[in-house]
């Protein structure tokens, strides 16, 4: 592969996920509907996911397992940050599920998602 | 040696596995069993206290692994007491809710004891752990007990004072996620001690980067100013014991995770005065909002907010004795808040909107409680003989050695405020005559037993501070003295 | 280079998925529009060398967040109603 | 104007991310300085296969050197259950009110069937061969669940008994906690989660000492809670909305 490509990728895939980061925060932040605020809220943990793969990844490298046919030859890229996302993935489900649940449980109360129907609190 | 620290998080995780398997045999287990569980990690964490006391900090290695690899736990003086502190407040807090609960049915009940016993246990992973993934993942388990507890009342407003808290959690964890990823990419390890060891290597870009990262994740978690935006709903809102077992666990082991990384961890010049300074600010905005409100608990929730304020503008003077000052106010704060939301939320029980104006004169039916109030209220305004008179004078030489005058004069005034609103709160409870027809709730047996216990252990800390002094000064010291946290953890053998 | 095309497009493809997300009315189309990130995002971890990552990203995140996020909405409301909504609030404040 | 402000404010928060990151730098060795630094991957990679015999160096991290976190995640997906319930808690319970996404056919309800069996041998296939390959407890576990997922979805009345999830969720997270525990016992540090069984040949199945036991607790238990969570949610039948 052409190292010319390479250099344009290391800007696209690092700077698409920060973007979807955003992208999630935003939506966190602006939206007023409960629905909407927890996508942004899953977004965003798919903003971080991808980041931190990425973070791991070498040029060249094969992925960290030593099947029968590996090639000792060859890099490896970073396993570390790839358990971490896997913990992190599994974590984000579950607060997720957490959230989902409370827009339901909100529902239950107030038959809307517009939040500034439910503001009973300040925010 | 009578245990190692990784029982703190294997006994609690086993017990909740087991509870929902008890719970089919027998009912009642499944409030008895936490409560066991947190007997037993007192016991042990008294006992390892003393250890550590006499024979130096203790660090367990996990899985065989040496620390730079595998994950490891830190039971030092520091940690030791926190952790201490943490299991006796949540013990007090479940024989608390013991009864108090005692009206709800079999399933919210096992889940109530259950998240109970899980925020404890991780508020003390957070300060046991000694990695910086591993305190993420702990800081994850203190999130969802705590939405699931905030939001466990089905009135109206919990549902939203949950979410709230959800959403800022949320978005502190995957700013934790970034900062750990930045020095991640730097250093090579999550170890804290070894990141530690290796800071000085790191550009100051990416420490600056991570340490704001950091604070702002933490921030969130640790209430401070512009990012504590939950804070009062879900004080006001959950439980009262709930309420209780933030204000004297949940913040505790965020406060930790941010002293930990500005002393040990980074070596910025400038981290003791963003401390200070964010400590200052969060101090008199939650003051004045305090002075403000009209609810008993959202007043305790802004009160409880400020302390914690002070306890970072203690920790940002960067010395000694402003450490010692700090933890003291922590320890007063872990005793004295607890047992102002145990009598407050006896006091307002009967009352629908749970308004201070609620509580004219109802000194004369509960005096009991009124009485354990006032004495919650003197003694965490700072007024001699009680326990918070002892963590403010302290703080004021701290200060008063580092040339602070600035500082002494806005804690003064600010405390000030503090004796104006407490003193509003019990003026109203014994001196105004009882306009309202409601009656004063009698506590529960269990209630009586923890009230008595805190409320003692308030005069016992006034009259006897040096009681606490000795492991005060242990602590203090086991935190300033990075080399030997940074050895022992990296030397670590398996014991 | 066929990599680097295949890359380009899928990062593409997830960030007007996200923008669609957020932009969209219609929650239903919003949920799936995540869930498209979700497949983007796998694909991606696989050719970032993370096979591990990739099968849990496809399994919870294609599969399960997009189901739960369904169910919910089947049982609250569909549409995002915001910009009539506003207007009904004001008027009915003054 | 809210709106000006967060865009603001995320702009000069993304610039100084992705500025942060491209200083990084993406497929190069970041790490400051290797022979210093001594990252802690390169022991990964080398004592996977020198010492635990584990061909899937994500698995032996995930399972052994980083165990500590796996259990805490597992008791993350166990808590969010409870929370789950707990939240969604009602006095008054309606058995057999659950929420139909679209009404089977008979083609759906038959396929899924026939397609049950398939799904929950290939959730078990890949989270007893975590070790092995791609896949492991986590993603095996929710392989069976979207298994269940499907009967749910295809059979209005399959139900799944709340106790036999409970049952079978208690007993994995034990043997997690007490494979743990053993560790204490037989380990030849004496450590929790420590490897205590011989570790085999590289690549054969039964090899890895203790980390395919805890992989496959893992994914009953991972299997369990996540069906519990889409069962709670699915039963939750709010006001039906057009």
């Amino acid at each position: 592969m052409d190292s010319t490509y390479f250099q344009y990728l290391d800007y696209a895939i690092y700077g698409s996920a920060v973007l979807v980061i955003l992208i999630g925060l935003y939506a966190a932040l602006v939206k007023k509907s409960l629905l909407k605020i927890v996508l942004g809220l899953s977004i965003m943990e798919a903003g971080v996911n991808l980041l931190f793969v990425a973070l791991g990844y070498l040029k060249g490298g094969t992925a960290p397992i030593f099947s029968d046919g590996y090639d000792p030859s060859q890099v490896m890229v970073d396993p570390v940050p790839q358990a971490l996302v896997l913990t992190a993935i599994v974590i984000g489900f579950g607060v997720t599920a957490v959230a989902l649940s409370l827009v339901i449980r909100l529902w239950r109360h107030h038959h809307t998602l517009y939040i500034d129907e439910i503001k009973n609190l300040k925010w | 040696m009578v245990g190692t620290p990784v029982l703190f998080i294997a006994i609690p995780l086993l017990a909740a596995f087991l509870i929902p398997l008890f719970g089919m045999v027998w009912k009642e287990s499944v409030r008895i069993v936490p409560g066991l569980v947190l007997t037993y990690l007192l016991i042990l964490a008294v006992n390892l206290l003393n250890y550590v006391t006499v024979n130096g900090p203790i660090v367990e290695t996990i899985a065989g692994w040496a620390p730079p690899f595998g994950i490891n736990l830190v039971f030092n003086a520091f940690s030791g007491f926190l952790v201490t502190l943490m299991v006796f407040m949540g013990l007090m807090v479940w024989l608390y809710s013991y009864r108090f609960k005692s009206n709800v049915e079999y399933e919210p009940a096992r889940k109530y004891f259950l998240l109970l016993m899980m925020l404890v246990t991780g508020s003390v992973g957070i300060v046991l752990t000694g990695d910086i993934f591993n305190m993420f993942v702990f800081i994850e388990i203190v999130g969802i007990s705590g939405y699931a507890l905030t939001a466990f009342y089905t009135g109206r407003d919990s549902a939203e004072a949950s979410f709230k808290y959800l959403m800022m959690g949320s978005i502190a964890s995957v700013l934790l996620l970034l900062a750990i990823m930045i020095i991640y990419s730097q250093l090579g390890t999550l170890n804290m001690a070894d990141i530690a060891s290796k800071m000085h290597l790191m550009d100051p870009k990416y420490k600056i980067a991570s340490f704001i990262l950091f604070v702002v994740a933490l921030g969130i978690e640790a209430e401070i100013f512009p990012l504590n935006g939950w804070a009062p709903d879900a004080y006001s809102e959950a439980p009262g014991p709930v309420g209780a077992a933030f204000s004297g666990i949940v913040v505790k082991g965020a406060v930790y995770a941010l002293i930990r990384f500005t002393y040990t961890i980074f070596d910025l010049s400038g981290s003791f005065h963003l401390i200070l300074i964010i400590g200052l600010i969060t101090l008199v905005v939650a003051e004045v909002a305090a002075i403000r409100q009209e609810k008993l608990k959202r007043m305790l929730a802004f009160s409880s907010i400020g302390q914690m304020g002070l306890v970072l503008v203690a920790f940002g003077i960067g010395t000694k004795e402003g450490v010692f000052a700090a933890l003291f106010i922590m320890l007063n704060h872990a005793i004295i808040k607890p047992l102002l939301f145990f009598t407050g939320s006896y006091l307002v029980y009967h009352s629908k909107k749970k308004k201070i104006s609620d509580l004219d004169g109802i000194g004369k039916l509960a005096p009991f409680t009124s009485v354990l109030f006032a004495l919650g209220a003197f003694a965490i305004v700072g007024l001699p003989p009680f326990a918070g008179f002892w963590g403010k004078l302290s703080f004021l030489v701290a200060a008063a050695n580092s040339d602070m005058i600035l500082i002494i004069a806005l804690i003064l005034v600010v405390s000030v405020i503090e004796i104006v609103y407490y003193m509003r709160v019990v003026n109203r409870i014994f001196f105004f005559k009882r306009s309202s027809s409601l009656l004063a709730r009698r506590p529960t047996p269990n209630a009586y037993i923890v009230m008595t216990v805190l409320g003692l252990a308030i005069l016992l800390i006034g009259f006897y501070p040096d009681s606490v002094f000795g492991y005060l000064h242990n602590a203090a010291n086991s935190l300033f003295d990075k080399s030997q946290y940074i050895h022992s953890v990296l030397t670590a053998t398996i014991q | 280079m066929i990599a680097f095309i295949l890359i380009s497009v899928l990062l593409v493809l997830m960030i007007a998925a996200a923008i669609y997300a957020v932009v969209q009315k219609d929650l239903l189309y919003a949920v799936i529009a995540t869930g498209i990130i979700s497949l983007v995002l796998s694909i991606l971890f696989y050719l970032l060398q993370a096979p591990d990552v990739a099968l849990t990203e496809a399994t919870i995140g294609v599969a399960l967040t997009t189901i739960i996020f369904v169910i919910t909405i089947r049982n609250t409301e569909r549409m995002e109603v915001e910009a009539d909504k506003e207007e009904n609030i004001k008027s009915t404040k003054k | 104007m809210k709106k000006v402000l967060v865009i603001l404010l995320l702009a000069v928060v993304g610039f100084y991310i992705s500025e942060t990151f491209f200083d990084i730098g993406f497929g190069n060795s970041h790490f400051v300085n290797n022979e210093v630094i001594k990252p802690v991957k390169d022991t990964y990679l080398q004592q996977t296969v020198q010492e635990l015999k584990v061909a899937n160096t994500v698995t032996s991290i995930v399972v052994n050197f980083r165990g500590f976190d796996t259990l805490g995640e597992v008791t993350v997906l166990f808590l969010s259950v409870t929370a789950l319930g707990s939240i969604l808690y009602k006095r008054r319970h309606h058995v057999g009110d659950r929420s139909v996404l679209f009404s089977a056919s008979s083609i759906v309800t038959a396929g899924s069937k026939l397609l049950f069996p398939a799904i929950v041998l290939l959730g078990t296939y890949v989270f007893i061969h975590g070790h092995l390959s791609p896949g492991g407890g986590f993603q095996g576990g929710v392989i069976i669940a979207t298994g269940f997922l499907l009967m749910l979805l295809a059979y209005e009345n399959y139900s799944v008994s709340h106790t036999n999830l409970a049952i079978v969720e208690s007993l994995a997270g034990v043997t997690f906690a007490g494979v743990g525990l053993l560790g204490f016992v037989y380990g030849e540090q004496g450590t929790f989660l420590e490897n205590f069984l011989p570790s085999g040949v590289l690549n054969d199945l039964f090899s890895g000492g203790v980390i395919p036991i805890i992989y496959i607790a893992v994914g009953f238990k991972v299997a369990a809670e996540l069906t519990g969570v889409i069962y709670t949610v699915l039963n939750e039948k709010g006001e039906q909305n057009g």
